[in-house]
C-alpha cells in the first residue's frame, strides 16, 4: 500500500524533472538574503548560521504543506479514500514520507556545500544534519496534519502556520539546544535523543490522527 | 506580417550564419593566446603577485555577466512591442550563457579571495548580489522550462526579465554604495586608470574575446532556433534537401 | 442480496433534505433518482455510502444493520461516482486510471493480482480514450474527463460483471456533458450490471433515450 | 473601478472576522520563534531585529502571494476579466493594494507595540516602520506579478519564491541599508528615497504588466 | 448587425482543431453547435471571444475584422459563459451576482448608474433562487450553482431585451445538471433574446425539448 500510493506521489511531484532541483534553489536563495539583510559580519552568520537554517526549514515545510490537499479535495479524491477500502493511516503515513523526501532529502545532501559559504565547523555541521535528519519529518507530518485539519474552512494562506507553529516550538527548542551544546562544548547532548522520541511518536500517531481528521471534516 | 517575419530569418539565415560558420577554431585560438599573454607576458603585479593573473578571467566574465543579462532584457523589450522573431531566440538564450558567465565570474572570484580575503566567501554586497543574479538567470531559464507552450514561455520570460533590469545598476554600483571588500572600479575608470597599461590591454584583449564567444554562440543557437522553429516553412525545407 | 433504505432523515446546514425516506432495493433494481436542483438527490447518494450522517433511520444491507464491523463489507459492496470526477489535471490518463483503479481495487490482502491484471489501453479504448492515453488531463475537453471518471465502471473488480464486489453502483449524474455515442456505451454497461444482479441508484436530470428507458425499475422523486 | 474591486476583495478577505487578526498572530509566532532559536542573546536579538522582521514580512508576502489567483483561474474569473471591459490595470492595481492591506496595515499598526519586547530605539524603529510601509507594497506587487506568470503551470509552492525573490533583494537591501544607518547614525539615508523609487516603480508598471502576463498566459 | 467567421483554423497543442470553419449569424439567429466530446465545440465558442488564439482565417463583425481599435466594442458585444461558472465559493449568491454584474456591466464612463439600478432579490427570483440569497456557494448543490451563474442572462446590459449590449451569447452547454423547470426557464429566455434581435451560439449535448426545438436556425455540427 504505502509503496503504491509513494509511487503515484513521486511521480506528481517530478512530473516536471525541474522540481527536484527547486528546493534546493529557494533554499540557497533565503539563505543568501539573510546576510543581505544582516550584514556581512561573519562571526555573527557563524553564531545565528544554524539557527536561520531551522527557521528556513520551517519556512520551507509551511510553504509545501500549506494546500497539500486542496487539490484532492477539489477532485474528490478525498471522497474516494474515504469509500474505498484503502488503509487510511498508511496512505497519509506514505504521503508524510513523500512530502518530505521531496521538500527535504535534496537540501540534506547539499547543506554541506552550503555551509563552506558560512563556514561551520564540522561537528556542528553534524549535528545540524542530524537534528534536521530527524526533526523534519516531524514538521512536515505536523504541516500536514494541521493542512487537514483546516480543509473544510475557506481558503487562507495564514490561517494553516497560526494554527501550527506552536507545536513546532518543541522541536525547534531542542534542535537549537543540541546545537548551541554541540557548538559550545562538541558533545551529543541528551535533546537529540528528545528529538527521536519525537519523530517516533509523529510517524507512529499523526498518521492515524490525520485518518480520524479526515472521516470528521469529510462528512457533512 | 508572416510572409515578413520568416523572410528576415531566411535573410538572416543566408548571410550571416555562413559568414560566421568557420569562426570557433579562430576563437579557440585567440582564447589560448590570451591566456598566454595574460600568464607570461603581463607583468606580475607587485602588490598581489602572480595570483592576480586570475583576473583576466574574472573581470572580463563578470562584466560578460551583467551585459548578458542587458542584452537579454533588450532582446526580451523587443520581442514584446515588435513582436520581432529573431528577437525570440536571443532573449531566450541569453539566460544560459548569463548564468555560465556569472558562474565562471563566481567561481574565479571565489578562487581569487582567498589569497587576497584570506576566504573563499564573504557576504559583501557586491558578491553577494553576483549570485543573486546568478539565481536570477537561473530562475528565467526555469520558467521557460516548466511552460509547455513555448510560444507562451518566451513572452513570459520576456516579461520577467525585463522587470529583472533592476537589479544590473544595484549589482554594479554596489561598490560604490557600500565600500566593500571588493575591488571598486579599477579599469573602467576611463578619465585616469588605476592599472598599468600593460595589464589592461590583455584584460581588453580577453574581453573581446569573451564578446566573439557571446555573439557567436548566440548566432549558433539562432541558427538551431531557426530550424526547430520554422521548420514547416518551406525555405527550410528546399535547404534540408 | 438487497439494500434497504429505512425512513432515514438527514439534515443539512439546520435544512431536513430527506425526510423519512424509505426504499429496498433488490439485486437487479435500478433506481432513477430525479427531482428538480438542491432537492436532495446527491445528499441521498452521499447517505448511502456513508460520506453524509443519516439523522435517523437506518441503512441496512442484507438486513443486517450498517455497523462498524460490517464497514469493510460495504466498502467493498458499493461504488460511488460524485459530482466531482477524481482524477488530478497534472497527471496523463495513464496515469490516473491506474491510480483510480488501484484504490477501486484495493483490498488488504489480495491487491496486488486483482490489480496487476488490467491493461489501461484496452480499458481506454472501452470509452474511445485511448488516443489520449499520454495527454495530461488538464487538456482534455470537459466530456474526455468525464469520460476518463466514468472509467471506473471498467474497473476489474468495481462490477457484478467480472466479480460481486462493488456490485452496488451510486452515479450522481453520469451522463452530464457526454455526447450521444458515449451516453448509450455508458447505458449499456449500466444495463449489463443490472443483468448480472447489480444494483443501481442513479441521480440524472437527462431522461433516458426510449431504448434504455425499460433499464429503470424504480424511480423516487425527491422534489418537495 | 478600483474602488468598486477593493470593496469585494476585501469583503472576500473579512468574510470570516478573525482573518484580520491573522497575520498578526502569525507575526507574532514567527518573531518569538527566533530568540528561541538564535538564544535569548538581548544585544545579538536588538541588532538583528529590524533585518529579522524585514525577512518575515518577505516570508509573509510569499504566503500570502503565492496562490493568490488560482482560485480566480479555478472559478474561470480571470476568463471573466479578460471577456469584460474592466480596465485589467487598475483591476491588479486594486488588488494589490487590498492584498497588501489587509496582510501589512495591522502589521504596522501593533508593530511599536511589538518592539517594546526587543526594546528598539525609538528613532530605528520609526525608520523601520517607514522602510515597511514604503517597501512591503512592492514585495507584494512583485509576489502577484510572479504568481501570475507561473498560474498556467502544474501547482507548485516552491517556484514561485524561486522566481522572485531575486527581485526582493533590491528592495531588502536598500531597506536593510538605511535602517543600519539611521542605527549607527541617526540621520535618514538617500536609500529611503530609491525605495520610495522603487515603490513609484512598482506600482506604476507592474499592474500593467500583470494584465500583459494575463493576456498571454490564458489565450490558450 | 451580424457576425462572420471567415475559414478560422485553430490549433490546440499542435493538433488542428478547427479546420478553416466559416459562417454567419444574422441578428435573430440561433446557432446550436454539436459534436462528439473533444470535436472543438468550446474551442470555438473561445475563439468568437478571442479568449483562444486562432491561426488564420478571421472573424468579423458588421464586416469590420476584429482589430485592437474596435476590440471594446467586441467586448461590448460578446457575453460568453463557459464551461467554468465564474463564482466565487466563499461568498454568498448575492455578493456573488453583485460582482457579476458589476463587470459585465462595467463601462468605462457609464459604468454606475447602469450598475445601481437592479435590486438582487428579483433577478435571483428569476430562477427561484431567492431563498437562497444569503447562503454561502460553497453549501449549494451543482445544479442550484449553475443557475447562479446562468443569472448573468438577465443582467441589465447583458441582452437584447433591455440594452442592445452584449447582443451576442456564447453559451457552453447552459442546461447541463439543470432540472426540467429551470431548463425551460433558461430556452424561454433564449428565445426572446433571439426575438429581440439577439445572436446566440449555444453548444449542448442535450437535445432541446420539442416546443423549443424551432429556435434553432442554425447548426454546425464538429464531429469528425
Ligand atoms: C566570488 C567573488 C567575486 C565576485 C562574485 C565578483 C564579482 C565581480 C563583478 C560582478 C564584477 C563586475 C563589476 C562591474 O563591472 O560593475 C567584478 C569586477 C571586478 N572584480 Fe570581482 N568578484 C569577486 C571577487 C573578486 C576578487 C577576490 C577580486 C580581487 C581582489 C576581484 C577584483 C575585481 C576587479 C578588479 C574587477 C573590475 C572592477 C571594475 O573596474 O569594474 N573580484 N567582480
Ligand atoms: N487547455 C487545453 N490545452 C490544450 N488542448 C486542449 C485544451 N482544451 C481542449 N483541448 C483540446 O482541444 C480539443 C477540443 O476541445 P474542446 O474542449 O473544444 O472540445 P468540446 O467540443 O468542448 O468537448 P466537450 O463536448 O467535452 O466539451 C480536444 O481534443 C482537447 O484535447
Ligand atoms: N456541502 C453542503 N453543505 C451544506 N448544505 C449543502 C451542501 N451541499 C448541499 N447542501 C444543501 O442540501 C440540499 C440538497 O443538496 P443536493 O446537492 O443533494 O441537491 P441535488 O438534488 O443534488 O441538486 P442538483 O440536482 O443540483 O445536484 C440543498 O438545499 C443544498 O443547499
Ligand atoms: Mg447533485
Ligand atoms: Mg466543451
Amino acid at each position: 500500500m504505502i509503496l503504491d500510493t509513494l509511487k503515484k506521489d513521486f511521480l506528481l511531484f517530478y512530473r516536471n524533472k525541474t522540481s527536484i532541483l527547486l528546493p534546493l534553489l529557494f533554499f540557497f536563495l533565503i539563505v543568501s538574503i539573510f546576510p543581505l539583510v544582516l550584514g556581512p559580519d561573519v562571526n555573527l552568520l557563524m553564531k545565528i548560521m544554524p539557527g536561520i537554517i531551522w527557521i528556513i526549514s520551517i519556512l520551507t515545510t509551511l510553504l509545501s504543506s500549506h494546500n497539500f490537499f486542496y487539490d484532492d479535495l477539489d477532485s474528490g479524491i478525498l471522497d474516494l479514500y474515504l469509500t474505498s477500502k484503502v488503509p487510511l493511516s498508511s496512505m497519509f503515513f506514505s504521503k508524510i514520507i513523500s512530502c518530505w523526501v521531496v521538500t527535504f532529502v535534496p537540501l540534506l545532501i547539499f547543506l554541506p556545500i552550503i555551509s563552506i559559504m558560512y563556514s561551520l565547523d564540522a561537528f556542528v555541521l553534524m549535528i545540524l544534519l542530524i537534528t534536521l535528519f530527524v526533526g523534519t519529518p516531524t514538521l512536515i507530518g505536523i504541516g500536514l496534519f494541521g493542512s487537514l485539519l483546516i480543509i473544510s474552512l475557506p481558503r487562507n494562506n495564514i490561517l494553516l502556520p497560526i494554527i501550527i507553529l506552536p507545536f513546532y516550538i518543541p522541536v525547534l527548542v531542542f534542535a537549537a539546544d543540541s546545537i548551541s551544546i554541540a557548538s559550545s562544548m562538541h558533545i551529543i547532548s541528551p535533546q537529540l535523543y528528545i528529538l527521536v522520541a519525537l519523530l517516533v511518536l509523529a510517524l507512529a500517531f499523526l498518521p492515524y490522527l490525520m485518518s480520524l481528521t479526515l472521516k470528521i471534516t469529510i462528512n457533512n | 506580417m508572416n510572409i515578413k517575419r520568416f523572410g528576415n530569418l531566411k535573410f538572416f539565415y543566408n548571410s550571416f550564419i555562413t559568414l560566421f560558420s568557420y569562426l570557433p577554431i579562430l576563437v579557440l585560438i585567440g582564447f589560448i593566446a590570451g591566456i598566454y599573454w595574460s600568464l607570461f607576458i603581463a607583468p606580475i603585479d607587485y602588490l598581489q603577485g602572480h595570483s592576480y593573473r586570475i583576473m583576466f578571467v574574472h573581470v572580463p566574465a563578470a562584466w560578460m555577466s551583467l551585459q548578458t543579462y542587458v542584452v537579454m532584457a533588450v532582446s526580451a523589450f523587443i520581442v514584446l512591442v515588435w513582436k520581432v522573431k529573431i528577437m525570440e531566440i536571443i532573449s531566450v538564450q541569453c539566460a544560459p550563457l548569463g548564468a555560465l558567465f556569472t558562474f565562471i565570474a563566481l567561481i574565479t572570484g571565489m578562487i581569487w579571495g582567498k589569497p587576497t580575503w584570506g576566504t573563499y566567501w564573504v557576504w559583501d554586497a557586491r558578491l553577494t548580489s553576483e549570485l543573486i543574479l546568478f539565481f536570477l538567470y537561473i530562475g528565467i531559464m526555469v520558467l521557460y522550462a516548466s511552460i509547455q507552450d513555448k510560444r507562451q514561455a518566451v513572452k513570459v520570460t520576456s516579461i520577467l526579465s525585463i522587470v529583472g533590469l533592476i537589479n544590473i545598476p544595484i549589482i554594479h554600483f554596489s561598490v560604490e554604495w557600500w565600500n566593500t571588500l571588493h575591488q571598486g572600479p579599477t579599469v573602467t575608470k576611463f578619465d585616469k586608470p588605476s592599472a598599468h597599461i600593460t595589464m589592461l590591454l590583455p584584460l581588453f584583449y580577453m574581453f573581446a574575446m569573451y564578446q566573439v564567444y557571446f555573439i557567436l554562440t548566440i548566432v549558433k543557437r539562432i541558427k538551431l532556433g531557426i530550424i526547430e522553429r520554422d521548420s514547416q516553412s518551406n525555405w527550410i525545407k528546399e535547404l534540408s534537401k | 442480496m438487497y439494500l434497504t433504505a429505512d425512513s432515514i432523515t438527514c439534515y443539512r446546514n439546520k435544512q431536513k433534505v430527506l425526510d423519512n425516506l424509505s426504499f429496498t432495493l433488490n439485486s437487479g433494481d435500478f433506481m432513477l433518482v430525479t427531482g428538480n436542483n438542491g432537492s436532495g438527490k446527491s445528499t441521498l447518494l452521499r447517505c448511502l455510502c456513508n460520506l453524509c450522517p443519516i439523522e435517523n433511520g437506518e441503512i441496512r444491507f442484507d438486513n443486517r444493520m450498517k455497523s462498524d464491523e460490517i464497514e469493510d463489507e460495504f466498502k467493498n459492496r458499493i461504488l460511488y461516482l460524485g459530482h466531482k470526477n477524481c482524477i488530478n489535471d497534472d497527471l496523463t490518463c495513464a496515469e490516473n486510471l491506474k491510480f483510480l483503479f488501484y484504490i477501486d481495487c484495493y483490498d488488504s490482502d489480495t491487491s496486488k493480482d486483482k490489480f496487476k491484471d488490467f491493461d489501461s489501453k484496452k480499458i481506454l479504448s472501452a470509452l474511445g480514450l485511448s488516443e489520449y492515453s499520454n495527454r495530461k488531463v488538464s487538456t482534455l475537453s470537459e466530456g474526455t474527463k468525464k469520460k476518463l471518471s466514468l472509467l471506473r465502471l471498467w474497473a476489474p473488480r468495481n462490477n457484478a460483471i467480472e466479480s460481486n464486489n462493488k456490485s452496488i453502483w451510486l452515479l450522481d449524474e453520469p451522463l452530464n456533458s457526454l455526447d450521444t455515442a458515449s451516453k448509450k456505451i455508458i447505458l449499456k454497461r449500466m444495463l449489463s450490471h443490472t443483468e448480472y444482479g447489480g444494483i443501481i441508484v442513479c441521480a440524472s436530470h437527462i431522461e433516458f433515450p426510449d431504448e434504455f428507458s425499460f433499464l429503470i425499475t424504480k424511480n423516487i422523486d425527491l422534489s418537495k
